[in-house]
């Protein structure tokens, strides 16, 4: 049992991510259903997709801030934020804020 | 405020006829929107549109605020601004336009960089504020003050092919620092700038944006309702996609609307964001 | 077309720079702007976004179509329009501003009703065309003219607090007749538009829906492809909320861009529809 | 077995019906789930929940030219028009198209 996941990159993020705005991932099997949280994922991301600087994207174990994550068009403050539990299917979208006019 | 007018005139009866039999905004909610007064800050991109929208549904008093000079290049979409008005003041600029748009409207223009000065001064006397600037540390200083003064903040930006919209300190919603406690980091912005392109930009995205922000102000105004406290709309002009997030609600914890606030005055927002206003991006690098 | 230009010029690199620097459009994407014409049929509350945003992204050839004359009531909304304006012809004013705009658009004004008699002649050498109107028989009579001629269509529509936005006629896609075969019967429309109160309109809503359409223009204009074939967005002021649907694709059976069409040149709109441009809603029933 | 679906009136249509833009309906169970089509939905919509004169909505037995019909997002006719067969939680929208600008 593995899970499938769809990673959006928004507002800019994208060019950190050889500019593709969307990718379905499938994670490797030391994600658990079940257990896998956002705080196994942001590393892997870093790691596996990120074409740019890795502090461009993560400050610590948490994303760099100015980026805003969402979880299945939600805020992940309201999910749980880094403890927030995998699920199959799940889209999670990095975006940037934007500050020009 | 000295006194709100309770009646329209057959002058304005004629001129915003198809709005004001509209159920929802009818006489009364022409009547709010004469008598409220709204403070754009920024005159570019998502200025021009906001303003020029602003002016002509009738909002009775209208101030608009820059410290820049118009360029060729800002013709490109700060479509309030024109090829003889190059080199003129900004904010005077938009103010012309919005006297020629309109003498129903009382326009104040303001020559200014704001700064934690000059800011609480400014955004007092004033109902409801549009952010429509372009630099991160007046972002910070527009949303403290709005907070500390309690007025609602109407915020876009733009940016390439993308925009955001949302609405702070609203219908009990977040302000910018519940969503955003800690600016970017000054050490990597200049290097994410640059793989960003953050200073190109497409002509109509700061359009459809502005004219966003000038309808969630009329739905204030009106009391019609904003839809965009505690939510943030996402258009990708790419793809000609909108999409509408559901974001935290105000944080109890947070440093300036929060249950115990450490910021009860403005601060210095450049040393905080360690960029400031003036801090211009390149524009011409060919 | 007279030869298209390769270059830019100095001015126009500093002029467009920062959308030019943009990867999907680039020097290439704004040439191709300078080297496109665009017609915007209607400058009311749909073509003064439109065209405003246009000229200001370096459309080279704009043709700007109204038959009527500015009023004050316009002005709550059409913002290429101003007081000083009011009684001036709606296209000659448009251009006032275009002009007043960029001097890198050329742009021309056409005074007159489009019927059958003489929109083939008109849209001809057009290569995109934009329909900003505002009644039911044109719209039919710009879909079957853009088929015949092989033009894309960008349409927009704005009513109350709805607006609507689909390109016809473009990669592949279905015409407005392949979507309504037939227009609203005339007997039932009087009653249906008094219900409706099909005469009102916000201010910005129009605004959003035009500055939309400009961004159709400029995409299929640069090549990057316009997203609303076969597509149409539902903007709902009120919730602030957008809808994409998925329309049919284009009909076989279509009358005009079928297998076999039964309209090979212009028709009788008015006829058509029981109703014509000029059947003016009342604008002013205080 | 009952059909529970959400209408959706918008463009103008929603003045038609009250001014409700949206409205869940349990059908009764003349609506036989698997076999009921759109063309026994229409006439009920008009008898049920239309409070304006009945030409304005539909002309014989399909809507009235000029009005639109989704199926979940889809225009009808990608769906079957008068023949799809409704789904429990379907969302039907009515939208009027606009003429104005
Ligand atoms: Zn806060
Ligand atoms: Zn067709």
């Amino acid at each position: 049992m593995t899970l499938t996941i769809t990673l959006e990159f928004s507002g800019g993020m994208e060019l950190l991510f050889n500019n593709e705005k969307s990718k379905q991932v499938t994670l490797p099997e030391t994600f658990t259903p079940g257990s896998a949280t956002l705080k196994e994922l942001l590393p892997w991301v870093r790691d596996n997709l990120l074409t740019e600087r890795a502090e461009l994207f993560m400050q610590g174990e948490t994303v760099r801030p100015g980026i805003l994550v969402l979880i299945n068009d939600a805020d992940w403050e309201l999910e749980g934020e880094l403890e927030y539990v995998i699920k199959d299917r799940d889209t999670i979208v990095f975006i940037s804020t934007l500050h020009g006019g | 405020d000295s006194g709100a007018t309770t009646e329209l005139t057959n002058a304005e009866i004629a001129r915003f006829s198809r709005q004001l039999l509209m159920p929802e905004i009818g006489v009364q909610g022409q009547l709010k929107l004469r008598n409220i007064s709204v403070l754009v800050v920024g005159c570019g991109g998502l200025g021009a549109p906001a303003i020029m929208y602003l002016a002509a549904a009738g909002i009775g008093r209208l101030g608009v605020v820059d410290y820049d000079v118009v360029e060729a290049s800002n013709l490109q979409r700060q479509i309030i601004h024109d090829e003889p008005k190059v080199g003129m003041r900004k904010s005077e600029s938009a103010k012309a336009t919005v006297n020629r748009l309109s003498s129903f409207c009382d326009c104040t223009a303001y020559d200014m960089l704001l700064d934690s000065s000059n800011a609480m001064d400014l955004i007092k006397p004033w109902d409801i504020v549009v952010d429509a600037t372009d630099n991160v540390a007046t972002r910070y200083l527009l949303n403290d003050a709005c907070v500390l003064l309690n007025k609602p903040l109407v915020s876009g930006s733009a940016l390439r092919m993308d925009g955001q919209l949302t609405v702070y300190n609203y219908d009990g919603g977040p302000c910018y620092r519940c969503i955003f406690p800690k600016p970017p980091p000054a050490e990597t912005e200049s290097q994410y700038t640059s793989i960003t392109f953050d200073f190109r930009i497409c002509s109509t995205v700061p359009g459809i944006i502005g004219c966003l922000q000038a309808l969630e102000v009329v739905k204030i105004a009106a009391d019609i309702g904003a839809k965009f406290s505690q939510k943030l709309l996402i258009f990708d002009a790419t793809f000609g996609s909108f999409r509408t997030i559901k974001l935290r609600g105000r944080s109890p914890a947070c440093a300036v609307c929060g249950d115990e606030p450490t910021i009860t005055e403005l601060i210095d927002y450049v040393q905080f964001c360690g960029s400031g206003p003036s801090d211009k991006t390149p524009t011409q690098r060919i």
